[in-house]
């Protein structure tokens, strides 16, 4: 019994849990028809053309920016467990490594980046 | 690692009547019981958490709160489990049906993934991988794409601005949970959850690594409440811009599963930080006391993990209720100007601090387990 | 160096402001409640006497009002909710006399602006504080006011009102 | 105000100058322009405030009635005047460039009455659909219901406004689109948590930032000036308190002040007093409850119900003195409808220290939070110019640095008999509106407590004919309501019904400005600044 087949168990309680409830609902629930029911809700007035259109990209550089920083993290986790055993010279590597990661946090910052457009 | 999931039904001694009774069924039996234990305690927690929220909000604003179904309002979430399996399941046009159907099974499959990986009490965890941080962090991630895809699919604008801020914002404070976490991995030397509870049994992590500790755990408190989308950092549902946010189109069960997955997802935050920083479900042990260790064990561990997490919850649940919603600036600013780099040199300082063997289990080295 | 302190200055006195915000509501927590446990409290609710619920015609023990359907709220209400309807008949003395019949009082229309009481010539009507008007249909909300067989005080009775004060009497037609 | 006689007519020869109560000008259509431009620079006096656009149909003519004011002194006031005689198709020249708040005023003179404004950018009519047939505010609009049916579908909203342009070549009808074609456009009310009521807001964004608002408005237009017409004086009366409901009582007394002024009818000095506790009880109210809004507008849930706790113990003690919680229904023609109750002083001085209590925690709990003062500091900026040219009085001109408090420029009932501060803050932003309101609770609070003491035994009200009829004329009454300057015109023919009614409601200057303010800003500080400015709906949709 390893950890896998737990992990496949939670997964499909997790999944029957939704499966179920929806199941439940749809036997217990009225359905009635209304023409207006199955407009979006924009306070009341029907809606100007599409809402799927480009967006900002003012979201999309933070994405870019967690990349930066997330891929970082999968570096630092393993690193993180034996630092003990590492020592001086585990800092020293380490150090380094943030310290780029956070120049580029600090050039981003500079040119604008974090504020919001 | 194999687990000990089994060793409640070892004490009742129904293991053994399972092995031999049911031979090679009893390892599926087994598995089901599991899967029938976690469906009960995340419905039950949930419901808990309603109740709980609502009376403590109504506390805190002069108000009563439920008092209406049972004493005190006690069966108030029964009554709001059965309304909502009665409400009616709208169907929207022009939605896209396929990802507007699946966005609630992100959302509850998510939280229930890391819900699994929570030690409640002493070998009460369901899935105890050895890179447990690593799995938490990646799985409750996946909640995230729920909410983007129920922004999307739903052909509403304000969902739209909701998921796309949701977007933004978790990806941000995904960084700093991470991050934090990361910081007692380099104190703890583990990830497992399991392993991190046995070297708190006589100093908690956040004494363990004092100052940076500390930050750590003020930086997991605040990001991971970022995380959950609740208030002050509710910017993706933000009531009074968005009117619902994400799941506005969402009705009936389908809202449900959101509103389900929000007060798991406080939780489960509550809850790692409770294991990760304070001991998780170890009693209070203090060295040489060893009248009181034995004491202190005779309260189950389940009702020290819940304790603690309640205290967590509280806190959650007093800041979301005084303070005012950021805005998506503000909320970003705060982490990628304020928590992040704060972050990175609390990291280093809490290197430094192991190396050159600063942490209280390193200077009083009869507080180790 | 400036920038620096500025932005340590900026974290320390940000984080003092949000826990003077929580210290607020953790007070709040202990604070007695205000909700109002209607209809529990319904003994002890205190509706103040000048509340405009129900406009009435108030009735003694014989059964007499003290309207003369004269018409005067009537033609004072702004949006037509009071209908008096007058009959004419004949009394002992062989006179014609104007009274009422019925007096009827939309309770759906009325936007209880006190004119009909304050202009009424003969004091026969006044707004209760029976606050509790929930029907389920609007046409119940359609009332008649004067009782079944009622008639017309014959002589006034010096009864002191409770409200309004002021005289006002004459104010409107 | 000679010198003022001599610069008109030397501007406009052709003036028709009277010197009535206030100082009017008659002047044909095509020099108006050109006066109210002149007045508006004139630097000793300048009179850059628009008070009140009132659109008239006099029977044959119809007409605007502009009333001129002031910045540097609100109790300067100059009434202009201008007829038209085409009732077909009946064209006056805008001064939107002169001042903005004329903007709405004007579309909404198209839309009551008709009169269309060459050169004002978008002629559409406010409050009313562009299908509407007729124009309610004239004497012979056609009020049968089978012209207006009530439709039940969903109406797309179209973008494109008309107007008519002054060029070379004469007058161009032509048409604008409010919207680029590929603006995200977003609807923020009317069914919105936080427009405060059935406003329309609909707003291109651009990401999280508002490109341009463009307001629509009527949703709840009862016509009130329009029903006021057939009713007497003292049943209009009741329609005050519902137009900004908030000020129920000091709309109330405004109208009731501008019939006493006309009738000449004295009021009783207890019923001063109790008009003046009143009003200002009032005004804390309305403050509160602005106070509760905006907090919940920026997300703090537990401070509105704070903020409404509060305001519950003024609620309780109007419901003690007349019988009314929001529609107070207190004041009438000749004084007030009801005495004080007989612990009414006693509830009062509790209150005072009360409320000052609270007011130090509101600053604990919000004035001073970091999240909130990032949402306030620096968003929603409004220059004293702009606050003036859209007429955005009350707290939220005060705000921008401009002393337009009515009751210390033109006091009336027992304002110049009380010390009181105006607040004026210079900062212009939403903060600084937010902090006004505090501060103007202190400043009621003050003004009570030197009131509350020395209310003289007497009268409540003065006997009144039994039909008040207003002698003929044009009567105007302005006062200091919650949000704004309240203002009343009465045109009397002498019978027993207003033949003109008008109400400038401070709510539409408010939210005249909301485009301007808004834009650039967050779509989240969008809603914190409705909050800042604190108006109501009803008061626009009169």
């Amino acid at each position: 019994m390893s950890s896998l087949s737990l992990f496949l168990v939670v997964l499909i309680t997790g999944l029957v849990l939704v499966i179920a409830g929806l199941g439940i609902a749809i036997l217990l629930a009225p359905t009635s028809f209304n023409l207006q029911k199955g407009e979006p809700y924009e306070c009341g007035i029907p809606t100007h053309g599409t809402s799927w259109m480009q967006f900002k990209v003012g979201y999309y550089l933070y994405a870019i920016l967690y990349l930066m920083f997330d891929v970082e993290a999968i570096f630092l986790f393993p690193w993180a467990t034996i630092v003990r055993d590492l020592g001086v010279q585990g800092l020293y590597s380490i150090v380094f490594f943030i310290v780029i990661l956070g120049l580029g946090l600090a050039y981003a910052w500079k040119k604008g980046v974090l504020k919001w457009m | 690692m194999l687990l000990e999931f089994s060793q409640p039904l070892e004490y009742t001694g129904l293991a053994n009547w399972f092995d031999t009774t049911l031979g090679s069924w009893s390892l599926p039996v087994k598995l089901i019981l599991v899967a029938v234990a976690l469906l009960a305690a995340y419905a039950i927690i949930a419901m808990i958490l309603i109740y709980v929220e609502r009376k403590i909000t109504a506390f805190f604003q002069a108000r009563i709160g439920p008092n209406r179904v049972g004493k005190y309002g006690i069966l108030q979430s029964v009554a709001d489990v059965i309304k909502i399996l009665l409400k009616e399941i709208i169907h929207i046009n022009n939605v896209d049906k396929f990802l507007f159907f699946a966005a609630p099974f992100f959302m509850v499959v998510a939280s229930m993934l890391t819900f699994g990986a929570i030690p409640f009490g002493k070998a009460l965890q369901a899935v105890d991988f050895n890179i447990g941080v690593l799995y938490v962090t990646a799985v409750s991630s996946l909640g995230i794409i729920g909410v983007l895809l129920a922004g999307w699919s739903s052909n509403n604008k304000y969902s739209m601005i909701g998921a796309m801020r949701s977007g933004a914002q978790f990806v941000s404070y995904e960084l700093s949970a991470g991050f934090a976490l990361m910081t007692i991995v380099v104190l703890t030397g583990t990830m497992s959850f399991s392993e991190m509870i046995a070297k708190q049994e006589f100093c908690w992590n956040i004494f363990n690594g004092h100052i940076s500790s500390i930050i750590a755990f003020v930086i997991y408190l605040i990001s991971g409440h970022a995380e959950t989308n609740r208030g002050p950092f509710d910017l993706p549902e933000a009531e009074s811009e968005l009117t619902a946010g994400y799941h506005t189109e969402y009705s009936g069960l389908q809202f449900g599963f959101f509103y389900l997955a929000e007060y798991l997802n406080m939780f489960i935050i509550a809850s790692i930080a409770t294991t990760v920083f304070l001991g998780g479900w170890m009693p209070i042990q203090i060295h040489g006391f060893d009248g009181f260790n034995q004491v202190m064990w005779y309260i189950p561990s389940y009702a020290w993990f819940f304790g603690k997490t309640g205290v967590l919850i509280f806190l959650s649940l007093w800041v979301r209720w005084s303070f005012p919603r950021l805005r998506i600036d503000q909320l970003l600013n705060l982490e990628w100007k304020y928590l992040l780099p704060i972050n990175l040199v609390n990291i280093l300082v809490m290197v430094i601090l192991v190396i050159a063997g600063l942490t209280l289990t390193d200077l009083f080295p009869i507080l180790a387990s | 160096m400036n920038s620096i302190l500025k932005y340590f200055n900026g974290l320390f006195t940000g984080i003092k402001s949000l826990l003077i915000g929580m210290s607020v509501t953790w007070k709040e927590l202990w604070t007695k409640k205000v909700t109002q446990q209607y209809p529990e409290n319904r003994a002890t609710l205190v509706i103040s006497d000048r509340f405009r619920c129900e406009l009435t015609i108030p009735h003694d023990e014989n059964n007499e009002h003290a309207c003369t359907a004269c018409g005067i709220c009537q033609m004072n209400c702004p949006n037509g909710t009071i209908n008096v309807l007058s009959a004419m008949i004949e009394t002992e003395d062989g006179k014609k006399k104007k009274i009422l019949d019925t007096y009827t009082w939309d309770l759906g229309m009325c936007t209880f602006c006190n004119l009909c009481v304050i202009t009424c010539p003969s004091d026969a009507i006044k707004f209760n504080n029976q606050y509790e008007n929930a029907v389920f249909t609007r046409s119940k909300m359609i009332q008649k006011l004067n009782h079944k067989g009622s008639k017309l005080r014959e002589k006034k009775k010096e009864q002191p009102l409770k409200f309004p004060e002021g005289g006002l009497k004459d104010q409107v037609l | 105000m000679e010198n003022i006689k001599k610069l008109i007519l030397n501007v406009v020869p052709g003036a028709v100058i009277e010197n009535k109560k206030i100082f009017t000008v008659t002047v044909e259509p095509n020099k108006l322009h050109l006066l109210a431009k002149t007045l508006r620079d004139y630097a000793a006096i300048p009179f850059d405030f628009l008070v009140k656009l009132i659109g008239m149909d006099s029977g044959g003519k119809l007409g605007v009635i502009y009333m001129l004011s002031s910045s540097t002194d609100v109790s300067k006031e100059i009434v202009l005047k201008t007829w038209t005689e085409d009732r077909e198709n009946p064209l006056l020249y805008s001064v939107t460039d002169l001042f903005e708040t004329a903007h709405f005023n004007e579309r909404e003179i198209y839309a009551l009455l008709g009169i269309r404004f060459i050169n004002n950018p978008d002629m559409r009519r406010f409050f009313l659909n562009a299908d509407w047939v007729g124009f309610p505010l004239r004497k012979d609009y056609d009020a049968n219901p089978e012209l207006n049916p009530l439709s039940l579908d969903s109406k797309e909203i179209v973008d494109i406004a008309p107007r008519i342009m002054e060029t070379e070549n004469g007058l161009v009808e032509e048409t604008v689109n409010i919207f680029e074609a590929d603006d995200y456009i977003i609807n923020i009310g009317p069914q919105h948590p936080s427009t405060h009521g059935v406003m329309h807001f609909r707003t291109a964004l651009d990401g999280e930032i508002v490109k341009k608002i463009d307001v629509h408005s009527g949703y709840i237009h009862r016509g009130i000036e329009k029903l006021s017409e057939n009713l007497t004086y003292p049943q209009i009366l009741h329609f005050t308190d519902r137009l900004d409901y908030l000020s129920a009582n000091i709309n109330r007394h405004g109208l009731c002040m501008c019939v006493e002024k006309a009738a000449e009818i004295e009021v009783p000095e207890r019923a001063q007093y109790i008009r003046t506790i009143m009003d200002e009880l009032n005004r804390i109210d309305s403050h509160l409850l602005a106070w509760s809004a905006m907090t919940n507008d920026l997300g703090a849930t537990t401070a509105f119900i704070y903020g409404m706790r509060e305001r519950e113990i003024i609620l309780q003690m109007f419901d003690k003195i007349c019988g009314g919680r929001l529609i107070i229904n207190h004041n009438v023609i000749g004084g007030v409808m009801f005495d004080i109750y007989y612990d009414f002083q006693k509830d009062v001085k509790a209150l005072i220290p009360y409320m000052r209590e609270k007011l130090v925690e509101y600053d604990r709990f919000f004035s001073h939070n970091v999240i909130a003062l990032g949402r306030m500091i620096g968003i929603g900026m409004m220059s004293k110019e702009d606050a003036i040219s859209y007429a955005v009085t009350g707290p939220a001109g005060r705000a921008s640095g401009w002393s337009c408090d009515l009751r210390k420029h033109q006091p009336y009932s027992l304002y110049d008999k009380v010390e009181f501060k105006e607040i004026i803050r210079n900062e212009g932003d939403a903060y600084a509106r937010y902090l006004n309101r505090l501060d103007e609770i202190e400043e009621s609070l003050h003004i009570i407590e030197q009131l509350i003491d020395n209310i003289p035994e007497g009268e409540i009200c003065t006997k009144t004919k039994a039909i008040i009829k207003l002698p003929e004329g044009e009567y105007f009454q302005r006062i200091e309501a919650t949000k704004g300057e309240f203002g009343v015109y009465i045109e009397s023919r002498g019978e027993k019904t207003p033949y003109r009614l008008k109400f400038r409601s401070p709510s539409m200057a408010l939210v005249s400005a909301m485009p301007l303010i808004c834009k650039g800003e967050k779509i989240s500080d969008f809603i914190g600044i409705g909050g800042s400015m604190d108006y109501v709906i009803p008061d626009i949709d009169r």
